[in-house]
């Protein structure tokens, strides 16, 4: 019999010595350089971290490789962040200028810390995801070639956390992003009435409907979807098979922005709905990078020294959101859904 | 493996550009592993028709096991047999992803041996995902994960892998020792998060201080946040020396202090905060971490019922116990898990995250029931409408 | 009568205390009418017994009119013969509630010959109220009225009685004429406010400035909001003159600005607007009425939905126009009145107010249908989820 | 045949000369004194206004007294205002103080502008209203004679708008003034089933219902009540006679605070919770006038200078407020409405 339920290893066994040493006792820390922190602990002890970004799709070989270096560089010990993100821990201030140079000659780029683009989390995608309305490592790929000057330098107002989700399941913190995409749907699920109720519960698919568009068909022992309520989620394809909704013509992505989920400052925010579509292209999603890159230069160009995305846009109201951007507003931008009228504007403050 | 390379021109395209690219490492893997071949063969084709090409999973698993492995099936295996099945192994990282290289070339060897050489460092629920695999595979697979160590992670309606940030290991601003409550909150429930047996899923997520850097208030049915009850801890010397260095003291910090509650002497160069009035919201600490610091009285703030749209929309968790000690062995936490899963178990609907249950029957029902105390801190403000109930033993 | 007195020991506790009382009131009228005594002694009976002695009313009115009395009957006619018919009747006030004595007391001679002599100047709808009459002397009472020049107000399922605030008659804060519009869309409807044929009641209220001295945003289904599209008028010396009586500008105007939009020169005492950033919230002009002033262009914001909490919560009317003209004959403003009562006529259910309805239907196919124009005026903040529609035209 | 649809008198033959005369020429205001204002035009006029609190249920002896008053010092001319105030509308600053004196002497109190209690809007109650759970006149009259001196000076940080509401229905801007009390009920409607298919469209009722707590009974042609699901607003009472909710022993008032309807500064908000119950106590009703000015006064004391008493608790936070009040707080403060999770605090950041 297997032993079962002995969990993870202990994190005791897999830290460097001077987080052992140090554990508990940092007193502050600094960015030295994009993508470099000293940490400095009560003992005097300094903790050099070099965050690297890494494709997250990764073989063996490229794991193996960040082992190299770190048995190199720092010990044999590095982490990864929740963004993705692989950290080397160095005890010894003069091994980061030649790890920094090893990492340029393997062409990792070097970056994420302070007010950057850090490494956008997201999902499968094509890649492993059966419900996935675009790819998402092609996407963020794209992103991060086009966005790269912003990870490996702090040349925005403050972080900017970007996330992509392949469908509106949305998995990953997509809806409290600064820059939120999502793959949608824009066309009601087809029914596969032959083979619905052989491998579907029918009450699972009529209640795994937000909005009550799927009502039971007992005739054909099936379902109908009413395209008028329909708004094309998915969620009854992820119960019932028989209701494919993928559609190479229709599907695409949306953009969200201004959500976060640091409680610093401001509390933490969803992020709205920016762009109702842009088409799927790949491999390149040009207009998507396009768009992520417009978004985040208006946000450099205007927001104050310290700003979030969506603190800036407090600031300063959607209405000139909008007008800064360019970007049109349509009635896909009003809310619709439950809380709609706590998105409704009950004051005469405006802007022009 | 010439003529493979030469089908993906669209992929291709992926290779090109500064950021590191996923197309290579596919390649890298597929020269070596007909699976990760047969992935890439499958994604150009969903490049070049803008559609998936998996289908839904069914029920694989390894002994003893409820979850811990997806299934994931082709839906053109004629066209790539060795796709066919490519399950993911979901492996529960360490508390706070520290690794020794040692460990990481153990899973990279396993990995080799039994599946397609591709992963994720890590996945968005916090486990290391070993990508694409064969049911046949599975349990030998799992053997000699178990034998170096590493269990599997949460899937499907149970306790998903508990995760936190780096916390007290490396950072200043952790108010209690996140790494030790993940690993005593993921041993502890060890069964819940093996065997699905619960409405939905339920994800907890530990961070050691309200800057929050895993996500939980968006993405945790249980989110632990560092809290302290006491004051900031202010180092006027270091005060000093950020107004000596040129920050703007007054224009990045006391004027955006949410709450007003820090005032500056210019003449003296020394700040005071009025921690009564002060939310811990961070920002001060953030912008002069040398100058000020968390309190000493560490402990958590809960929340509850984070989750994304689907179905009843996205819910950012919301207080639920606004200071919890967070001393080993963490027992007032581990009853609290138990208290409000119990509740869930009993009342909510198949794939009812906890938020949406809670939201359905109303808070006052669910504090009722579970004995938690109604505190302000749980709302920004109290009902606008006079909808609320009275019990029998109330009224005459 | 003195009998009759001492019968009502609780009601004459409330003849005491320094506010006028509504007992004394009530007394008067009783010492010369009937329905007035029996008021009185109903109402003992309730504070006696702490209940409500009226029933539901049944429909009375009067020749050519769907609306504008309300049936009301004592559950307690055989008590109380003289409330066993107890009506009301709603007369449409003059816009911003100013009267002559000759016209006060023309109606309340009116009111001695045919009810009870008690009334409310006035009731929370802005009609003048004339409380507790008998069915058999409604139309005469109405010919004298209309012979006086008064008409019925709203009740029911009409357009209820609009009302306004006392706008340029006698504020300087006034961005448009709020009477001349109140007694337009009065006469312009008319038919709609004295024959019920709507879902349910439509409340309009008129403000003259974003102060809404009539809380129209709380309450009418439309509020017409006074604003302005140009620039707040600011009087120098004026401003130097409240510097020199001591108002302290710096605290209690420039850090109150909501959007940080005035700035003062506490060395010139004068003060920059920046109007750009200006929300038009008067608070600045609030403060300081001698110096500061609305625009010149005024025209009025309209918002849509106001209503109490019954059934599907309280809602505040949201921006559906952020500007209109307001200039007579005021065609834009009856042309939109006519858009979304029709629209909410089609498409409301029995006892559904407009705001329920475009949050049943959604404001998005609200819009569609009545072809009013998106605006991001009309949000606080674009939708969070992404559940919107795409129409057959849109898609491929 | 009668006219019809002739309309209310035109406001131009009912205004003063000095309005007349000055409209929209109006350039600046000022509170004399508590009650008096002046208005200053553009051509030098000074129009002086008067204000006086009426008990809003009035006698037509009560009318023509004030008319004999408008008549020897307004020139036959008033206006009512939105709250049941009077308003003398005074050409002549000599004027005002003989016609203050008079009205002192008719016991007739001055004030309601500026920094005070205005006069309470309040609905018909047990006067006139079948569905009332409480008296209004009575209570406003209780209320009144406790806030007197509110009223007729200005001792409070910004105005206090006060609004009595007998039922749910909450007739009036009750939803959003700074101090609401609004009758309540507490125990389920009664149903008479013998009667209820002869009065009421069973349809009707059903749909009347917030909480969907109301259930056909086919067998009785009536309707059955979930008690679970109840919350006793009344509007099935109000649409079907034959369920009568009022109860002597149960019915009450509750308390809300913090609303405002002026955009003024901040946005208009929706008043909430601080009471859930107290029970009716006529003629008197000493425990609610006692909570009332219990809730002034801690207002009075902490608000700061132009702060609404929304805008103090928002700055304070509710728990402060709950905490300064002395207020328990309890499982009915919680929403379990619609919009509930809109007042959850999604947010680290609170006061202990």
């Amino acid at each position: 019999m297997a032993k079962t339920d002995f969990g993870p290893p202990h994190y005791s066994t897999l830290i460097p010595d001077i987080i052992k040493e140090n554990y508990g006792k940092w007193l502050y820390h600094e960015q030295i350089r994009p993508g470099v922190l000293k940490h400095v602990s009560e003992t005097g002890a300094e903790l050099y971290t070099v965050r690297v970004g890494s494709p997250r799709l990764a073989s063996i070989d490229f794991i193996r490789e960040i082992c190299e270096i770190a048995d190199k560089y720092s010990k044999g010990h590095l982490r990864f962040t929740s963004r993705h993100n692989i950290e080397f821990l160095l005890d010894d201030k003069e091994m980061v200028e030649p790890l920094l140079e090893e990492l340029a000659r393997r062409g990792l780029p070097v970056g994420g810390t302070g007010h950057s683009v850090s490494n956008i989390v997201h999902t499968q995608g094509w890649v492993h995801c059966h419900s996935a309305a675009t790819d998402a490592s092609g996407l963020v790929k794209s992103l991060m070639d086009g966005l790269y000057d912003y990870f490996v330098e702090n040349k925005l107002p403050n972080m900017v956390r970007i996330a992509v989700a392949c469908c509106l399941n949305m998995c990953g913190a997509v809806h409290c992003s600064d820059i939120a995409i999502v793959g949608i749907h824009r066309k009601p699920p087809r029914i596969d009435h032959e083979k619905l109720h052989k491998v579907c519960e029918i009450p699972s698919v009529i209640q795994s409907c937000p909005t009550g568009a799927i009502k039971p068909n007992p005739k054909l022992k099936s379902v109908e979807v009413n395209p008028d309520k329909c708004m094309y989620c998915g969620n009854c394809y992820t119960v019932c098979p028989a209701m494919p909704i993928a559609d190479p013509e229709n599907d695409g992505v949306a953009i969200f922005v201004g959500g976060k989920v640091s409680n610093a400052r401001t509390a933490p925010k969803f992020s709205r709905l920016a762009i109702p579509y842009l088409p799927n292209n790949p491999p390149r999603w040009t207009e998507t990078v396009e768009a992520v890159k417009h978004l985040l230069e208006v946000y450099a160009e205007n927001a104050l020294p310290g700003e979030r995305y969506g603190e800036w846009i407090e600031r300063i109201g959607w209405e000139r959101f909008f007008k800064l951007t360019g970007l049109p507003f349509t009635e896909k931008h009003i809310d619709d859904f439950i809380f709609a009228p706590t998105t409704f504007r009950t004051t005469t403050q405006f802007n022009w | 493996m010439a003529n493979e390379e030469k089908k993906t021109p669209l992929l291709d395209q992926l290779e090109e550009g500064r950021w590191p690219s996923f197309v290579k490492e596919i390649k890298k893997a597929a020269a070596k592993n007909k699976k990760a071949e047969a992935l890439l063969g499958q994604l150009e084709l969903s490049y070049r028709e803008k559609k998936v090409h998996w289908k839904h999973g069914g029920i694989v698993g390894v002994k003893g096991y409820g979850g811990g492995v997806i299934g994931r099936y082709s839906d053109v295996p004629e066209q790539f047999p060795d796709a066919a099945e490519f399950h993911t192994i979901r492996v529960n990282q360490p508390a706070g992803w520290f690794y020794t290289t040692e460990a990481l070339r153990k899973l990279c060897d396993i990995w080799e041996k039994y599946g397609s050489g591709l992963t994720n460092f890590h996945g968005s629920t916090g486990d290391a995902i070993l990508l694409g695999t064969d049911t046949d595979k599975l349990q030998a697979c799992f053997d000699e994960l178990a034998e170096a160590g590493f269990d599997l992670g949460g899937s499907g309606s149970d306790l998903r892998t508990p995760s936190c940030c780096v916390g007290p290991a490396r950072c200043e601003f952790a108010c209690f020792d996140t790494l030790d409550v993940c690993h005593e909150i993921t041993m502890e429930f060890q069964n819940e998060l093996h065997r699905p047996m619960w409405p939905y899923k339920f994800k907890i997520k530990i961070a050691g201080c309200p800057n929050d850097c895993v996500a939980s208030i968006a993405r945790a049915d249980l989110s632990v946040i560092g809290t302290w009850r006491d004051e900031i801890r202010v180092n006027q010397e270091e005060v000093k020396a950020y107004a000596e260095a040129g920050f703007d003291i007054q224009g990045m910090v006391v004027e955006k202090c949410p709450k007003k509650a820090v005032k500056y002497n210019p003449e003296t160069r020394q700040i005071v905060i009025d921690n009564e009035s002060c939310t811990r919201c961070m920002h001060c600490i953030n912008e002069m971490p040398r100058a000020l610091r968390v309190g000493k009285e560490g402990g958590a703030t809960l929340l509850i019922g984070a989750k994304a749209p689907i179905v009843k929309s996205a819910f950012m968790s919301w207080v639920i116990i606004p200071f919890m000690e967070m001393k080993p062995p963490y027992t007032e936490l581990k009853d609290f898990i138990r208290t409000i899963t119990d509740w869930w178990d009993e009342n909510g609907k198949t794939r009812e995250r906890i938020g949406e249950t809670i939201y359905r029957l109303g808070m006052p029902k669910f504090l009722r029931d579970t004995g938690i105390k109604p505190v302000p801190q749980m709302v920004t403000a109290p009902r606008a409408n006079p909808y609320y109930f009275w019990y029998p033993e109330e009224v005459k």
